[in-house]
Protein backbone atom coordinates (compact mmCIF):
# COMPACT_ATOMS: atom_id res chain seq x y z
CA UNK A 1 0.00 0.00 0.00
CA UNK A 2 1.77 3.12 -0.98
CA UNK A 3 1.95 6.08 2.06
CA UNK A 4 1.81 9.39 0.50
CA UNK A 5 4.97 11.21 1.29
CA UNK A 6 3.84 14.20 3.02
CA UNK A 7 2.25 12.45 5.49
CA UNK A 8 5.14 10.61 6.00
CA UNK A 9 7.14 13.04 6.49
CA UNK A 10 5.49 15.23 8.58
CA UNK A 11 4.42 12.38 10.85
CA UNK A 12 8.26 11.30 10.79
CA UNK A 13 9.01 15.16 11.65
CA UNK A 14 5.93 15.52 14.47
CA UNK A 15 7.66 11.91 15.72
CA UNK A 16 10.70 13.55 16.10
CA UNK A 17 9.39 16.58 18.31
CA UNK A 18 7.06 14.03 20.19
CA UNK A 19 10.30 11.76 21.27
CA UNK A 20 12.80 14.87 22.12
CA UNK A 21 9.96 16.36 24.15
CA UNK A 22 7.99 13.39 26.11
CA UNK A 23 12.78 12.28 26.33
CA UNK A 24 13.05 15.92 28.08
CA UNK A 25 9.92 15.24 30.08
CA UNK A 26 10.74 12.01 31.45
CA UNK A 27 14.53 11.69 32.12
CA UNK A 28 16.13 12.26 35.01
CA UNK A 29 19.96 12.49 34.36
CA UNK A 30 20.86 16.05 32.77
CA UNK A 31 23.23 15.16 30.25
CA UNK A 32 20.29 12.82 28.22
CA UNK A 33 17.76 15.84 28.61
CA UNK A 34 20.52 17.76 26.44
CA UNK A 35 20.33 15.05 24.03
CA UNK A 36 16.97 14.93 23.81
CA UNK A 37 17.53 18.63 23.43
CA UNK A 38 19.01 17.99 20.37
CA UNK A 39 16.52 15.72 19.25
CA UNK A 40 13.27 18.29 19.50
CA UNK A 41 15.33 21.05 17.82
CA UNK A 42 15.93 18.27 14.59
CA UNK A 43 12.58 17.66 14.43
CA UNK A 44 11.62 21.38 14.19
CA UNK A 45 13.80 21.88 11.73
CA UNK A 46 12.45 19.06 9.39
CA UNK A 47 9.05 20.84 10.02
CA UNK A 48 10.45 24.40 8.69
CA UNK A 49 12.19 22.91 6.01
CA UNK A 50 8.65 20.76 4.91
CA UNK A 51 6.86 23.86 4.82
CA UNK A 52 8.75 25.46 2.26
CA UNK A 53 8.57 21.86 -0.28
CA UNK A 54 7.12 21.65 -3.31
CA UNK A 55 6.21 18.66 -5.74
CA UNK A 56 8.08 18.49 -8.96
CA UNK A 57 10.73 21.13 -8.19
CA UNK A 58 14.69 21.75 -7.99
CA UNK A 59 16.82 23.24 -5.74
CA UNK A 60 17.02 26.99 -5.43
CA UNK A 61 19.92 26.91 -7.32
CA UNK A 62 20.45 28.40 -10.95
CA UNK A 63 22.76 25.96 -12.96
CA UNK A 64 23.59 26.33 -16.53
CA UNK A 65 21.82 22.87 -18.08
CA UNK A 66 18.33 24.11 -16.01
CA UNK A 67 15.18 23.21 -17.76
CA UNK A 68 12.84 25.80 -18.84
CA UNK A 69 9.66 26.60 -16.95
CA UNK A 70 11.12 24.23 -13.74
CA UNK A 71 9.78 25.52 -10.71
CA UNK A 72 11.78 25.64 -7.68
CA UNK A 73 11.44 25.49 -4.12
CA UNK A 74 11.04 28.46 -0.95
CA UNK A 75 14.17 29.23 -0.12
CA UNK A 76 13.48 31.21 2.79
CA UNK A 77 12.91 28.76 5.19
CA UNK A 78 16.00 27.49 4.14
CA UNK A 79 18.15 30.41 4.83
CA UNK A 80 16.49 30.65 8.35
CA UNK A 81 16.97 26.60 8.85
CA UNK A 82 20.65 26.91 8.32
CA UNK A 83 21.20 29.95 10.73
CA UNK A 84 19.34 27.06 13.67
CA UNK A 85 21.28 24.69 13.32
CA UNK A 86 24.78 26.98 13.65
CA UNK A 87 23.09 28.21 16.28
CA UNK A 88 21.90 24.89 18.06
CA UNK A 89 25.75 23.50 18.63
CA UNK A 90 27.18 26.49 20.03
CA UNK A 91 23.86 26.71 22.67
CA UNK A 92 24.71 22.90 22.24
CA UNK A 93 28.49 23.41 23.35
CA UNK A 94 27.65 25.87 26.03
CA UNK A 95 25.12 23.62 27.72
CA UNK A 96 27.76 21.03 27.80
CA UNK A 97 29.83 23.68 29.89
CA UNK A 98 27.08 24.12 32.06
CA UNK A 99 27.08 21.06 32.86
CA UNK A 100 30.69 20.52 33.68
CA UNK A 101 30.23 23.42 36.25
CA UNK A 102 27.38 21.95 37.99
CA UNK A 103 29.11 18.53 38.46
CA UNK A 104 31.77 20.35 39.34
CA UNK A 105 29.69 22.21 42.22
CA UNK A 106 27.28 19.70 42.92
CA UNK A 107 28.69 15.90 42.51
CA UNK A 108 25.80 14.81 40.55
CA UNK A 109 23.63 15.28 37.26
CA UNK A 110 20.58 14.09 38.50
CA UNK A 111 17.69 16.62 38.11
CA UNK A 112 15.67 15.57 41.34
CA UNK A 113 18.37 15.82 43.49
CA UNK A 114 19.66 18.50 41.86
CA UNK A 115 16.44 20.23 42.21
CA UNK A 116 16.59 19.67 46.27
CA UNK A 117 19.51 20.62 46.73
CA UNK A 118 18.92 23.97 45.11
CA UNK A 119 16.32 24.64 47.30
CA UNK A 120 17.69 23.68 49.96
CA UNK A 121 20.52 26.04 49.48
CA UNK A 122 17.68 28.87 48.15
CA UNK A 123 15.69 28.09 51.87
CA UNK A 124 19.29 28.49 53.65
CA UNK A 125 20.15 32.16 52.03
CA UNK A 126 16.78 32.93 52.57
CA UNK A 127 16.65 32.41 56.15
CA UNK A 128 13.93 30.06 56.18
CA UNK A 129 13.26 26.75 57.33
CA UNK A 130 13.36 23.78 54.96
CA UNK A 131 10.05 22.07 54.38
CA UNK A 132 11.39 18.71 53.52
CA UNK A 133 8.43 16.96 53.87
CA UNK A 134 5.72 17.84 50.81
CA UNK A 135 3.32 15.92 52.47
CA UNK A 136 2.60 16.96 55.95
CA UNK A 137 0.95 20.67 56.30
CA UNK A 138 3.11 23.63 56.58
CA UNK A 139 1.67 24.34 60.30
CA UNK A 140 2.53 21.03 61.46
CA UNK A 141 6.30 21.00 60.79
CA UNK A 142 8.64 21.63 63.26
CA UNK A 143 9.50 25.28 62.60
CA UNK A 144 13.06 25.81 64.63
CA UNK A 145 13.51 29.67 64.52
CA UNK A 146 16.77 30.72 63.24
CA UNK A 147 17.16 33.96 65.25
CA UNK A 148 20.46 35.63 63.80
CA UNK A 149 19.11 34.49 60.31
CA UNK A 150 15.68 36.38 60.37
CA UNK A 151 17.41 39.88 61.85
CA UNK A 152 20.26 39.40 58.47
CA UNK A 153 16.69 39.19 56.14
CA UNK A 154 14.99 41.63 58.01
CA UNK A 155 16.94 44.43 59.41
CA UNK B 1 10.28 1.50 -4.50
CA UNK B 2 10.82 5.43 -3.18
CA UNK B 3 7.88 5.53 -1.07
CA UNK B 4 9.13 2.30 0.58
CA UNK B 5 12.46 3.75 0.90
CA UNK B 6 11.44 6.91 2.49
CA UNK B 7 9.47 4.62 4.93
CA UNK B 8 12.47 3.28 5.69
CA UNK B 9 14.33 6.33 6.21
CA UNK B 10 11.36 7.40 9.19
CA UNK B 11 11.19 3.73 10.74
CA UNK B 12 14.79 4.21 11.02
CA UNK B 13 14.60 7.85 12.52
CA UNK B 14 12.19 7.02 14.62
CA UNK B 15 13.90 4.23 15.91
CA UNK B 16 17.38 6.08 16.73
CA UNK B 17 15.63 8.57 18.23
CA UNK B 18 14.16 6.23 20.95
CA UNK B 19 17.17 4.81 21.34
CA UNK B 20 18.51 8.13 22.08
CA UNK B 21 15.87 8.04 24.96
CA UNK B 22 16.19 4.78 26.25
CA UNK B 23 19.77 2.94 25.42
CA UNK B 24 21.10 3.04 29.38
CA UNK B 25 24.90 4.16 28.37
CA UNK B 26 25.52 7.45 27.45
CA UNK B 27 28.10 6.96 24.50
CA UNK B 28 25.21 4.62 22.76
CA UNK B 29 23.04 7.08 23.21
CA UNK B 30 25.22 9.92 21.20
CA UNK B 31 26.00 7.53 18.39
CA UNK B 32 21.93 6.70 18.57
CA UNK B 33 21.82 10.90 17.94
CA UNK B 34 24.34 11.11 15.28
CA UNK B 35 22.66 8.61 13.48
CA UNK B 36 19.76 10.67 13.58
CA UNK B 37 20.72 13.28 12.40
CA UNK B 38 22.32 11.73 9.60
CA UNK B 39 18.49 10.47 8.15
CA UNK B 40 17.35 14.19 8.81
CA UNK B 41 20.45 15.01 6.22
CA UNK B 42 18.99 12.38 4.09
CA UNK B 43 15.25 13.73 4.11
CA UNK B 44 16.58 17.72 3.61
CA UNK B 45 18.18 15.59 0.45
CA UNK B 46 15.20 13.99 -0.49
CA UNK B 47 13.61 17.77 0.46
CA UNK B 48 15.34 19.63 -2.26
CA UNK B 49 17.26 21.65 0.22
CA UNK B 50 21.32 20.99 -0.46
CA UNK B 51 22.66 24.14 1.59
CA UNK B 52 21.18 22.59 4.96
CA UNK B 53 21.73 19.01 4.12
CA UNK B 54 25.32 20.05 3.95
CA UNK B 55 24.78 22.00 7.42
CA UNK B 56 23.25 19.62 9.17
CA UNK B 57 25.79 16.84 8.42
CA UNK B 58 28.87 19.02 9.04
CA UNK B 59 27.31 19.81 12.37
CA UNK B 60 25.58 16.27 13.18
CA UNK B 61 28.26 14.20 12.13
CA UNK B 62 31.35 15.61 12.98
CA UNK B 63 30.68 18.87 15.43
CA UNK B 64 27.72 17.78 17.21
CA UNK B 65 29.17 14.37 18.24
CA UNK B 66 32.67 15.87 18.93
CA UNK B 67 31.21 17.97 21.37
CA UNK B 68 28.74 15.46 23.21
CA UNK B 69 31.99 13.32 23.22
CA UNK B 70 34.42 16.22 24.64
CA UNK B 71 31.49 16.44 27.40
CA UNK B 72 31.33 12.94 28.01
CA UNK B 73 34.74 12.46 28.55
CA UNK B 74 35.16 15.52 31.21
CA UNK B 75 32.07 14.49 32.63
CA UNK B 76 33.46 11.29 33.01
CA UNK B 77 30.46 9.66 32.02
CA UNK B 78 31.86 7.43 29.67
CA UNK B 79 32.21 4.22 31.60
CA UNK B 80 30.60 1.39 29.43
CA UNK B 81 28.51 0.09 32.24
CA UNK B 82 25.57 -1.13 30.36
CA UNK B 83 23.62 -3.14 33.47
CA UNK B 84 22.14 0.34 35.54
CA UNK B 85 20.60 3.10 33.74
CA UNK B 86 22.27 7.27 34.45
CA UNK B 87 24.21 6.79 37.48
CA UNK B 88 24.82 10.24 38.01
CA UNK C 1 9.31 7.93 -10.96
CA UNK C 2 10.40 5.19 -13.43
CA UNK C 3 13.55 3.39 -12.67
CA UNK C 4 15.49 1.06 -14.50
CA UNK C 5 16.81 -2.18 -12.75
CA UNK C 6 20.22 -1.40 -12.16
CA UNK C 7 18.64 1.62 -10.14
CA UNK C 8 16.47 -0.26 -8.34
CA UNK C 9 18.94 -2.80 -6.99
CA UNK C 10 21.42 0.28 -6.18
CA UNK C 11 18.56 1.53 -4.02
CA UNK C 12 17.35 -2.27 -2.61
CA UNK C 13 21.13 -2.94 -1.42
CA UNK C 14 21.08 0.35 0.22
CA UNK C 15 17.86 -0.23 2.02
CA UNK C 16 19.08 -3.74 3.23
CA UNK C 17 22.17 -2.28 4.53
CA UNK C 18 20.81 0.34 6.06
CA UNK C 19 18.90 -1.64 7.81
CA UNK C 20 21.34 -4.23 9.08
CA UNK C 21 23.08 -1.05 10.44
CA UNK C 22 19.65 -0.23 12.41
CA UNK C 23 19.54 -3.78 13.69
CA UNK C 24 22.94 -3.38 15.12
CA UNK C 25 22.27 0.20 16.41
CA UNK C 26 19.17 -1.03 18.29
CA UNK C 27 21.01 -4.64 19.69
CA UNK C 28 24.37 -3.37 19.85
CA UNK C 29 24.92 -5.16 23.88
CA UNK C 30 27.80 -2.74 24.48
CA UNK C 31 28.50 1.04 23.55
CA UNK C 32 31.45 0.14 20.95
CA UNK C 33 29.11 -1.79 18.53
CA UNK C 34 26.84 1.39 18.52
CA UNK C 35 29.46 3.28 17.56
CA UNK C 36 30.51 1.45 14.69
CA UNK C 37 27.38 0.72 13.46
CA UNK C 38 26.81 4.15 13.69
CA UNK C 39 30.35 4.68 11.49
CA UNK C 40 29.37 2.04 9.06
CA UNK C 41 25.51 4.05 8.51
CA UNK C 42 27.30 6.84 7.73
CA UNK C 43 29.31 5.31 4.71
CA UNK C 44 26.00 4.04 3.44
CA UNK C 45 24.27 7.28 4.00
CA UNK C 46 27.52 8.73 1.90
CA UNK C 47 26.33 6.23 -0.82
CA UNK C 48 22.92 6.87 -0.67
CA UNK C 49 23.26 10.67 -1.14
CA UNK C 50 25.70 9.86 -4.43
CA UNK C 51 22.25 7.51 -5.73
CA UNK C 52 20.05 10.18 -4.80
CA UNK C 53 22.32 12.86 -6.51
CA UNK C 54 22.41 10.52 -9.76
CA UNK C 55 18.37 9.97 -9.35
CA UNK C 56 17.55 13.88 -9.42
CA UNK C 57 19.98 14.38 -12.48
CA UNK C 58 21.93 16.87 -10.53
CA UNK C 59 25.93 17.07 -9.28
CA UNK C 60 24.98 19.60 -6.39
CA UNK C 61 24.13 17.27 -4.01
CA UNK C 62 28.01 15.78 -4.63
CA UNK C 63 29.14 18.35 -1.88
CA UNK C 64 26.89 16.81 0.38
CA UNK C 65 28.19 13.80 0.20
CA UNK C 66 31.79 14.68 0.05
CA UNK C 67 31.22 17.03 3.38
CA UNK C 68 29.24 13.86 4.86
CA UNK C 69 32.18 11.23 3.74
CA UNK C 70 35.18 13.95 5.23
CA UNK C 71 33.49 15.02 8.35
CA UNK C 72 32.26 11.85 9.81
CA UNK C 73 35.59 10.83 10.40
CA UNK C 74 35.89 13.65 13.06
CA UNK C 75 33.09 12.31 15.06
CA UNK C 76 33.56 8.65 14.91
CA UNK C 77 37.50 9.57 16.21
CA UNK C 78 35.93 11.97 19.03
CA UNK C 79 33.92 9.82 20.71
CA UNK C 80 36.43 6.77 20.41
CA UNK C 81 38.89 8.98 21.94
CA UNK C 82 35.75 9.30 24.64
CA UNK C 83 35.77 5.89 25.11
CA UNK C 84 39.10 5.66 25.96
CA UNK C 85 38.40 7.81 29.49
CA UNK C 86 39.45 10.60 31.05
CA UNK C 87 43.12 11.27 31.76
CA UNK C 88 44.64 7.95 32.81
CA UNK D 1 2.15 18.68 40.58
CA UNK D 2 5.10 18.64 38.54
CA UNK D 3 4.46 15.74 36.53
CA UNK D 4 0.53 17.51 36.08
CA UNK D 5 2.59 20.66 34.49
CA UNK D 6 4.83 18.07 32.68
CA UNK D 7 1.56 16.75 31.26
CA UNK D 8 -0.11 20.30 30.32
CA UNK D 9 2.68 21.46 28.65
CA UNK D 10 3.25 18.50 26.72
CA UNK D 11 -0.33 18.40 25.53
CA UNK D 12 -0.32 22.38 24.48
CA UNK D 13 2.98 21.69 22.97
CA UNK D 14 1.00 18.73 20.80
CA UNK D 15 -2.24 21.08 20.23
CA UNK D 16 -0.42 23.71 19.08
CA UNK D 17 1.69 21.42 16.96
CA UNK D 18 -1.54 19.97 15.45
CA UNK D 19 -2.93 23.29 14.23
CA UNK D 20 0.17 24.14 12.81
CA UNK D 21 0.64 21.55 10.88
CA UNK D 22 -3.53 21.30 9.66
CA UNK D 23 -3.08 24.79 8.87
CA UNK D 24 0.57 24.37 6.82
CA UNK D 25 0.53 24.16 3.12
CA UNK D 26 2.55 21.11 1.67
CA UNK D 27 3.55 20.89 -2.05
CA UNK D 28 1.66 23.70 -2.77
CA UNK D 29 3.12 27.07 -4.46
CA UNK D 30 5.64 29.08 -1.99
CA UNK D 31 4.96 31.66 0.19
CA UNK D 32 4.76 35.43 -1.11
CA UNK D 33 8.51 36.12 -0.14
CA UNK D 34 9.53 32.92 -1.10
CA UNK D 35 7.74 33.89 -4.25
CA UNK D 36 10.00 37.15 -5.04
CA UNK D 37 13.45 36.07 -3.68
CA UNK D 38 12.79 33.41 -6.91
CA UNK D 39 11.42 36.02 -8.90
CA UNK D 40 14.15 38.87 -8.70
CA UNK D 41 16.90 37.20 -6.54
CA UNK D 42 19.31 36.35 -9.24
CA UNK D 43 18.54 40.02 -11.21
CA UNK D 44 19.04 41.65 -7.86
CA UNK D 45 22.16 40.07 -6.39
CA UNK D 46 23.65 38.24 -8.72
CA UNK D 47 24.35 34.82 -6.93
CA UNK D 48 23.12 31.55 -8.43
CA UNK D 49 22.56 29.68 -5.34
CA UNK D 50 19.52 31.50 -3.84
CA UNK D 51 19.49 30.31 -0.35
CA UNK D 52 23.17 32.45 -0.26
CA UNK D 53 21.05 35.58 -1.71
CA UNK D 54 18.72 35.25 1.58
CA UNK D 55 21.21 34.58 3.71
CA UNK D 56 24.39 37.49 2.87
CA UNK D 57 21.76 39.61 0.57
CA UNK D 58 18.16 40.20 1.89
CA UNK D 59 19.11 38.72 5.76
CA UNK D 60 22.26 40.32 5.85
CA UNK D 61 21.64 41.84 9.14
CA UNK D 62 20.04 38.78 10.88
CA UNK D 63 23.66 36.73 9.71
CA UNK D 64 25.28 39.56 11.43
CA UNK D 65 22.73 39.17 14.65
CA UNK D 66 23.69 35.58 14.54
CA UNK D 67 27.05 35.98 14.58
CA UNK D 68 26.71 37.56 17.65
CA UNK D 69 25.11 35.12 18.87
CA UNK D 70 27.67 32.63 18.26
CA UNK D 71 30.45 34.79 19.68
CA UNK D 72 28.01 35.13 22.69
CA UNK D 73 27.80 31.37 23.37
CA UNK D 74 31.61 31.11 22.70
CA UNK D 75 32.74 33.89 25.50
CA UNK D 76 29.93 32.36 27.54
CA UNK D 77 31.90 29.34 27.58
CA UNK D 78 34.65 30.10 28.29
CA UNK D 79 33.95 32.28 30.94
CA UNK D 80 31.69 29.19 32.68
CA UNK D 81 34.70 27.12 32.03
CA UNK D 82 37.27 29.20 34.07
CA UNK D 83 41.36 29.46 32.82
CA UNK D 84 42.85 26.51 32.12
CA UNK D 85 45.43 25.50 35.34
CA UNK D 86 48.95 26.01 33.71
CA UNK D 87 49.81 22.85 36.13
CA UNK D 88 47.51 20.23 35.31
CA UNK D 89 48.81 17.59 33.10
CA UNK D 90 47.25 16.67 29.60
CA UNK D 91 45.65 13.54 27.89
CA UNK D 92 48.47 11.26 26.42
CA UNK D 93 48.82 11.46 22.84
CA UNK D 94 46.77 9.64 20.49
CA UNK D 95 47.51 6.20 18.53
CA UNK D 96 49.93 5.88 15.64
CA UNK D 97 46.77 5.21 12.78
CA UNK D 98 45.23 9.05 14.14
CA UNK D 99 48.23 10.86 14.60
CA UNK D 100 49.16 10.22 10.95
CA UNK D 101 45.94 10.54 9.93
CA UNK D 102 45.66 14.18 11.29
CA UNK D 103 48.74 14.93 9.19
CA UNK D 104 47.16 13.89 6.32
CA UNK D 105 43.73 15.64 6.82
CA UNK D 106 44.61 19.02 8.02
CA UNK D 107 45.73 19.83 4.39
CA UNK D 108 42.84 18.21 2.76
CA UNK D 109 40.17 19.53 5.23
CA UNK D 110 41.07 22.72 4.83
CA UNK D 111 41.12 22.72 0.67
CA UNK D 112 37.50 20.98 1.15
CA UNK D 113 36.79 23.81 3.86
CA UNK D 114 37.46 27.16 1.70
CA UNK D 115 36.13 25.44 -1.50
CA UNK D 116 33.05 25.55 0.79
CA UNK D 117 32.97 29.01 1.33
CA UNK D 118 34.13 30.36 -1.49
CA UNK D 119 31.72 28.66 -3.99
CA UNK D 120 29.14 29.18 -1.31
CA UNK D 121 26.95 31.50 -3.75
CA UNK D 122 27.29 29.27 -6.48
CA UNK D 123 27.19 25.84 -5.21
CA UNK D 124 25.60 24.40 -2.04
CA UNK D 125 27.67 25.46 0.64
CA UNK D 126 28.70 28.76 2.19
CA UNK D 127 30.41 30.68 5.54
CA UNK D 128 28.24 28.16 7.88
CA UNK D 129 29.44 24.82 6.69
CA UNK D 130 32.96 25.75 5.80
CA UNK D 131 33.72 27.38 9.20
CA UNK D 132 32.59 24.13 10.55
CA UNK D 133 34.72 22.20 8.32
CA UNK D 134 37.18 24.55 9.26
CA UNK D 135 36.81 24.22 12.70
CA UNK D 136 36.70 20.46 12.72
CA UNK D 137 39.81 20.57 10.62
CA UNK D 138 42.01 22.67 13.20
CA UNK D 139 40.72 20.29 15.76
CA UNK D 140 41.57 17.17 14.59
CA UNK D 141 45.56 17.57 15.06
CA UNK D 142 44.63 18.47 18.93
CA UNK D 143 42.20 15.57 19.07
CA UNK D 144 45.84 13.64 17.90
CA UNK D 145 48.01 15.53 20.37
CA UNK D 146 46.64 17.02 23.06
CA UNK D 147 49.60 17.65 24.67
CA UNK D 148 50.60 20.56 21.93
CA UNK D 149 47.94 23.04 22.12
CA UNK D 150 46.80 25.78 20.10
CA UNK D 151 47.73 29.28 20.29
CA UNK D 152 44.25 31.47 21.45
CA UNK D 153 45.73 34.52 20.24
CA UNK D 154 45.69 33.94 16.78
CA UNK D 155 42.29 32.75 17.01
CA UNK D 156 40.89 35.69 18.85
CA UNK D 157 42.56 37.73 16.08
CA UNK D 158 40.96 36.10 13.09
CA UNK D 159 37.48 36.33 14.65
CA UNK D 160 37.71 40.03 15.16
CA UNK D 161 39.63 41.03 12.36
CA UNK D 162 36.58 39.27 10.37
CA UNK D 163 33.82 40.32 12.28
CA UNK D 164 34.85 44.06 12.17
CA UNK D 165 35.55 43.76 8.03
CA UNK D 166 32.12 42.33 7.84
CA UNK D 167 30.69 45.65 9.79
CA UNK D 168 33.03 47.52 7.91
CA UNK D 169 32.31 46.60 4.37
CA UNK D 170 28.26 47.11 5.34
CA UNK D 171 29.22 50.81 6.77
CA UNK D 172 30.88 51.38 3.59
CA UNK D 173 27.80 50.78 1.80
CA UNK D 174 25.67 52.76 4.18
CA UNK D 175 28.03 55.77 3.02
CA UNK D 176 27.84 54.72 -0.59
CA UNK D 177 23.85 56.43 -0.47
CA UNK D 178 22.74 52.59 -0.01
CA UNK D 179 21.37 50.40 2.67
CA UNK D 180 23.38 48.98 5.35
CA UNK D 181 25.10 45.96 4.06
CA UNK D 182 23.74 46.34 0.71
CA UNK D 183 25.69 44.22 -1.98
CA UNK D 184 28.44 46.37 -3.77
CA UNK D 185 31.23 46.22 -6.52
CA UNK D 186 28.48 45.05 -9.06
CA UNK D 187 26.73 42.26 -10.11
CA UNK D 188 29.02 40.43 -12.69
CA UNK D 189 28.11 37.16 -15.22
CA UNK D 190 25.79 34.97 -12.94
CA UNK D 191 27.85 31.27 -12.44
CA UNK D 192 31.08 32.93 -12.08
CA UNK D 193 33.28 32.80 -9.62
CA UNK D 194 33.76 36.28 -9.73
CA UNK D 195 29.86 37.50 -9.34
CA UNK D 196 27.83 38.67 -6.74
CA UNK D 197 29.27 41.80 -5.97
CA UNK D 198 30.70 41.55 -2.39
CA UNK D 199 28.86 38.92 -1.18
CA UNK D 200 31.38 36.39 -1.49
CA UNK D 201 33.59 38.55 0.27
CA UNK D 202 31.09 38.55 3.14
CA UNK D 203 30.46 34.86 2.69
CA UNK D 204 33.97 34.39 3.21
CA UNK D 205 34.36 36.51 6.51
CA UNK D 206 31.01 34.68 7.78
CA UNK D 207 33.53 31.74 7.18
CA UNK D 208 36.56 32.81 9.08
CA UNK D 209 34.67 34.55 11.84
CA UNK D 210 32.55 30.81 12.30
CA UNK D 211 35.61 28.58 12.18
CA UNK D 212 37.73 30.58 14.37
CA UNK D 213 34.73 30.82 16.86
CA UNK D 214 33.99 27.03 17.24
CA UNK D 215 37.95 25.99 16.89
CA UNK D 216 38.06 28.83 20.75
CA UNK D 217 34.63 26.60 21.79
CA UNK D 218 35.71 23.56 20.92
CA UNK D 219 39.67 23.86 22.11
CA UNK D 220 38.33 25.40 25.65
CA UNK D 221 36.22 22.10 26.00
CA UNK D 222 39.13 19.82 25.60
CA UNK D 223 40.98 21.90 27.93
CA UNK D 224 38.76 21.83 30.37
CA UNK D 225 40.16 19.56 32.98
CA UNK D 226 38.73 16.34 34.04
CA UNK D 227 35.93 15.61 36.56
CA UNK D 228 36.78 13.57 39.22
Amino acid sequence: MPIPLDTLFFAGALGLVAIGVVGMLASRHLFRVLLCLGLAEAGGNLLLVLSGYRWDSVAPILTGDLPVGVSMVDPVPQALVLTSIVIGVGMEALAVALLIRIRRAYGTLDGHALLARLREDLDERLGVAPDRSEDLPKGHAPFPAPAAKEQEVNP
Amino acid sequence: MTEWLALILVVMMLAAALAVVLVPNLVGAIAASSAVSLVVAVIFVVLRAPDVAMTEAAVGAGLSAAVLGLGVRRLGLWKLNEGKKDDA
Amino acid sequence: MNLNPIENLALALLGGAVLLGLYRLLRGPSAVDRLVAADTLSVVITGAIVVVAWLFASALYLDVALVYGVLAFVGTVAMARALEGGRS
Amino acid sequence: MRKAASLLFAGGLAFLLAVLVAKLPFGETPMVLGKQVLAQGAEQTGTANLVTSVVVGYRAYDTLGELSILFTAALALGLVLGKRNAAAPRDPDAGLVLRASADLLLPLLLVVGFYIILHGHLTPGGGFQGGVIVAAALFIPILARPSRGLDHGVLVWLESLAGALFILIGLAALFQDGAFLEPLLGKGELGRLLSGGTLPLLYLLVGVKVGAELTGLLVNLADAEAVE
